[in-house]
């Protein structure tokens, strides 16, 4: 009936049915025990635990993703990083607990309710993307058909938040923080969706598992369009909020950005979807350009995805280590004057090659 | 947006020390800058009246911590001045080279806050590190990390440790290659330069009236250094060349310290050479002479440091007054800043090179 | 309030309610022992917590900042211990003083501390920030950052080295894990 | 030796020496200017708290003086009077020149030199902050240092240290 991560969730969500079933059959409520068995609110149950289960997933790769960071950051450095527990994996766990018992600081004139729904839409817009991102052929919650498409529209959102954010915050840092994550906005989404636009020219489909199974069965798609590839990972480094282009918390001018009012698990949350969002930008890297999934086959096709992401990340850690912090007026000509052209370029090619019959 | 202040500091990433830059900002542009100085002050003035001339050694070593032998030294200076004390020539040649390891360590220092500023961990992290070896440098000889306590007024306070020559030499080599490495890092970084050109500008002419002096001087243009022009010590003795650039910007003025970190290694080998053997200590008298004034300039890491000092017939001065090159050159911080962006204040301000101990005394 | 208020129960508004049942649950929960017995497990994890995410607040005074940084640097690599200099007070919960605190400083340095959030600790770092150090006879200069706000760790030095620095860190380690802060310890 | 030390002895580079800045000072004051002494690269010189603004000017603009090292102010209570100190360098010459400016005690006040020179301006503040040390024609003559509000002039020598915040 299902396969992949519904079969699993959907086997799960049996039993945990056949227990409460159980219970109300001890207490002699038979009626209330065979609704529970039904395949409607079997088919709800294993819903919700897909949402928990990629959740999970999303918090536990966030947490890799900042691990790498430390590690590879401090090898780039000439020092070890974090050491907490084995090789420093226990760091994000005492960070996340230590997040959940600070004092919750509500400055007073603040707008409260804005400023507590900013950071619930980012983690919220960033698991939800979690949701459209395929593992593999079944690994998946909603394979659609315009999963692409879904996926940009949600990525465009935490800008957003980080806007209101700042704006709540009633601090000048954190409203400069909001203001240039907006300029960012409107200067990197446009390269990075016609960056994609390319890869749907030549794939003719907006659906992730179709675009990696025609890399499977021509080329990994960043051998022809490696303009794209370039654009796609300066304007997503961009989306993303990375040092370089990591101006609404750029450190040196604006204390901690637009973060600086939020302390405590507020605080806690905004990283961790930081990091999620990363490694949504990642994917869809490795989607787009990398094969997906597509790997030799004596290892499952999810861990090979997993692999290229963090192989992929480790990169963008590297440019990280490397570059200085550029500021907002040379981010927005470098987006709008030569991130532009470079896409369009691509797009050329792209039609070129499906004009020409290549693929 | 309308106009706003924005106060950047005393609590502040960009800060480096402890001083409160005032911005009026239109949109991200800055149309009109306030230095608020003051929040280190503790008088050192005041106290040095109240110690012995001894005493006011290890006081000027905390006055600028990132330099501290080039104040004690320059304290000693003055004070030999102030008493007709003739030092001997190695000690002339200690005091040489170890301000010149001193000047290597706080550009490193200088180094690491502008790369955070520029927001890249790694530059901090690479200065950070090749400073330790000089600090290391700095213990053997003088038991000290950072307040070295060393100077002494009538020499120095120790003679040099075994194996002296060859660690300095060894480090100058290492030194070298990592000193390259951390350039390619930076010059050949299309953003760093970015970042860097055409920020602060600042011609020779403003700057020579504002009294920017040292490598922020040097950076706009002007040859001068004391050094050279009022040579103290041995530098008159040794064949170096004085970096200047013609920018007025804050990569001219990031050049002019790279380039005075390679001259300070090419005067420390000729030192090492050159050193005479000998006592490095004479025995200066307690007091100095009521009324008697005297003033001695050197070249800081930082800018042209002055000291004058008024004897009181015992062993306490009667007065010493510290010119310091920050001061000024925070006074001057206006001219550079405005007209640019927020998101340039710390590329221009860590160019600077800000050391608040002295500045606010 | 007291379980001998139960049957009015009914005759209260919602906010007196909810009030009267917190103090009831607070109460049966420490007269079972329950509230013990969840502080005594749950209080390891909480201090472990602490103990390895120490945010100290990026704020350079004078000397000791130059050891913060070489602390922070390759040879001493603090971030080893979890340590990672944020900027901003609401996020961090170590103050650490590295030098000497003025007139003009303090209702600043005061309110920084404000800012943080609990639970918090202090370090004075280097003899200033001990007891005004080499500036006892200032006119300008607090004589010791414990005059105004608490201090939890000293390290002596001046200026301490990184090492001396993380040795301190340490130390408050130590003291936090004798705390043994748990989210129902405050009463 | 090199070229680069026949550059560093200054006159190569065609400027005056201290004694032809001493000789030309008091050939354009024959009142009002004491010099005290030469040495090497150094004049030291006495000027009259009336000619002082007079003799900044020239020196500014004929013997090339560029640059305000520093301004201090010395408080003698004893012989009850101010002083304040400057020492201005010329670049071109190689030479710094300290001017010694006798003040009362009781009305310590001076001509600022801040519009000569914009580096004097926030050493005049510091010596103003410090001694009370009027500087008339200061564009902005505030307390610098220490915190707004402090109503003592805390290096004068009737202060007395050890006094606390």
């Amino acid at each position: 009936m299902y396969e992949g991560l519904y079969g699993f969730v959907y086997g799960i969500a049996v039993f945990l049915m056949q227990v409460v079933a159980w219970f109300f059959n001890t207490i002699t409520l038979h009626g209330i025990a065979d609704w529970f068995q039904t395949p409607g609110v079997v088919w709800f149950v294993t819903q919700i635990l897909a949402a928990l289960v990629v959740f999970i997933v999303a918090f536990l790769v966030a947490i890799t993703f900042i691990w790498e960071e430390r590690k590879v950051l401090g090898r780039l450095m000439d020092r070890r990083g974090t050491q907490v527990g084995v090789l420093g994996l226990f760091q994000n766990f005492a960070d996340g607990l230590k997040a959940f018992i600070k004092e919750i600081i509500i400055p007073t004139d603040v707008d409260k309710w804005v400023y507590n729904a900013a950071p619930v839409i980012l983690i919220g817009a960033s698991a939800l993307m979690m949701g459209f991102i395929p593992m593999s052929d079944t690994w998946s919650i909603a394979n659609i058909s315009v999963g692409l498409l879904l996926v940009f529209a949600v990525f465009s959102i935490a800008p957003f938040a980080i806007l209101i954010g700042g704006w709540a915050s009633n601090n000048k840092y954190t409203v400069m923080g909001g203001m240039r994550a907006a300029a960012q906005l409107i200067s990197y989404e446009i390269p990075l969706l016609l960056s994609m636009v390319a890869v749907v020219i030549l794939v003719g489909s907006f659906s992730f598992a179709d675009i990696v199974h025609f890399q499977e069965q021509n080329t990994w798609l960043f051998i022809p369009l490696i303009l794209g590839f370039i654009v796609f990972t300066v304007a997503a480094i961009a989306e993303v909020e990375r040092i370089p282009f990591d101006l609404p918390e750029a450190e040196a001018e604006l204390v901690e950005g637009w973060q600086t009012e939020y302390g405590g698990m507020r605080f806690g949350l905004i990283m961790l979807s930081e990091y999620i969002r990363g490694f949504v930008a990642c994917s869809i890297a490795v989607l787009l350009f990398f094969g997906g999934w597509a790997g030799p086959d004596w290892l499952w096709p999810e861990i090979w995805f997993i692999l290229k992401v963090l192989i992929l990340f480790a990169f963008w850690i590297w440019i990280r280590g490397a570059l200085v912090r550029v500021t907002t007026k040379q981010i927005l000509s470098l987006g709008w004057t030569r991130l532009m052209p470079l896409a369009m370029v691509n797009i050329a090619i792209a039609i070129g090659l499906k004009v020409a019959g290549v693929f | 947006m309308t106009e706003m202040w924005l106060n950047m500091g005393p609590q502040h990433p960009m800060t480096h020390g402890l001083w409160n830059l005032r911005v009026k900002i239109d949109g991200e542009t800055i149309t009109e800058a306030e230095p608020v100085v003051g929040y280190l002050h503790r008088g050192w003035e005041k106290l040095t009246e109240n110690r012995l001339y001894p005493q006011i050694i290890p006081m000027a070593d905390r006055l600028c911590y990132g330099a501290s032998m080039s104040w004690s030294h320059l304290y000693c200076l003055t004070a030999e001045k102030l008493m007709d004390v003739e030092i001997p020539e190695r000690a002339k040649y200690i005091r040489t080279i170890v301000l010149e390891a001193q000047r290597i360590g706080s550009h490193l220092m200088w180094l690491a806050a502008l790369g955070t500023d520029l927001g890249s961990y790694t530059i901090f992290l690479y200065s950070v590190r090749e400073r330790e070896l000089w600090l290391d440098l700095m213990q053997a000889l003088t038991g000290a990390r950072m307040t070295t306590n060393y100077p002494r007024i009538g020499g120095c306070r120790n003679d040099t440790p075994p194996m002296f020559e060859r660690d300095f030499t060894r480090v100058c080599n290492h030194f070298e290659k990592r000193l390259k490495d951390i350039e390619a890092l930076c010059d050949e970084s299309t953003i760093f330069r970015m970042r860097m050109e055409g920020m602060g500008y600042i011609s020779g002419e403003q700057a020579k009236n504002l009294g920017v002096t040292g490598p922020n001087l040097r950076g706009s243009g002007v040859d001068y250094d004391v050094r050279r022009d009022d040579p103290y010590e041995v530098y008159d003795q040794l064949d170096w060349d004085v970096a200047v650039q013609k920018g007025c910007d804050s990569f001219a003025r990031y050049r002019v310290r790279i380039d005075e970190m390679y001259e300070s290694m090419n005067i420390i080998r000729q030192a090492l050479k050159k050193m005479p053997e000998g006592p490095v200590r004479v025995k200066p008298p307690r007091n100095a002479p009521k009324g008697k004034t005297a003033w001695a300039h050197v070249e800081d890491p930082r800018g042209e440091g002055l000291m004058y000092i008024i004897g009181n017939g015992d062993d306490h001065p009667y007065r010493l007054k510290v010119r310091s090159p920050i001061f000024v050159t925070v006074s001057a911080s206006p001219v550079m800043l405005v007209g640019n962006k927020v998101a340039d204040v710390p590329a221009i301000m860590g160019s600077v090179d800000m050391c608040l101990g002295e500045t606010d005394r | 309030m007291d379980l001998s208020l139960a049957p009015n129960a009914v005759a209260m508004s919602a906010k007196e309610f909810l009030q009267w049942s917190t103090a009831v649950m607070d109460q049966l929960m420490k007269a079972s022992g329950a509230k013990k017995a969840v502080d005594k497990i749950t209080a390891p994890i909480w201090s472990w917590a602490l103990r390895n995410a120490n945010y100290p607040l990026h704020f350079g005074i004078a000397c000791c900042a130059l050891e913060m940084a070489a602390a922070s640097g390759s040879r001493f690599d603090a971030e080893r211990l979890g340590m990672i200099f944020r900027s901003s007070p609401r996020q961090t919960d170590v103050l650490l003083v590295n030098g000497w605190v003025t007139a003009k400083l303090r209702p600043d340095l005061r309110r920084l501390y404000e800012q943080m959030a609990e639970p918090k600790w202090v370090v004075a770092m280097g003899e200033c920030a001990i007891s005004g150090g080499p500036w006892y006879d200032s006119h300008n200069t607090v004589q010791g950052v414990d005059t105004f706000i608490p201090v939890d760790v000293y390290i002596p030095g001046c200026p301490p080295r990184p090492e001396a620095m993380i040795d301190g860190f340490m130390k408050l380690h130590k003291k936090i894990h004798k705390e043994m802060k748990g989210t129902f310890l405050e009463d | 030796m090199s070229n680069l030390a026949e550059q560093r002895s200054g006159l190569a580079l065609g400027g005056l020496t201290p004694e032809d800045i001493a000789k030309r000072i008091t050939e354009k004051f024959p009142s009002g200017v004491t010099i005290a002494s030469t040495g090497p690269h150094a004049v030291n010189s006495k000027v009259d708290k009336d000619s002082l603004l007079k003799v900044c000017e020239f020196i500014k603009s004929d013997l090339d003086f560029e640059h305000v090292s520093s301004v201090s102010g010395v408080d003698w209570l004893v012989e009850n009077k101010m002083q304040t100190v400057y020492h201005i360098t010329s670049y071109a010459n190689r030479v710094t020149l300290e001017i010694v400016v006798d003040l009362p005690r009781d009305k310590p006040e001076v001509d600022s030199i801040t519009y000569l020179w914009g580096g004097a301006n926030w050493h005049e503040r510091e010596a103003y902050d410090m001694f009370g040390i009027i500087f008339k024609g200061h564009p902005r003559l505030e307390r610098i240092l220490n915190p707004e509000g402090t109503e003592v002039f805390p290096f004068r020598k009737d202060f007395i240290t050890g006094r606390r915040v």
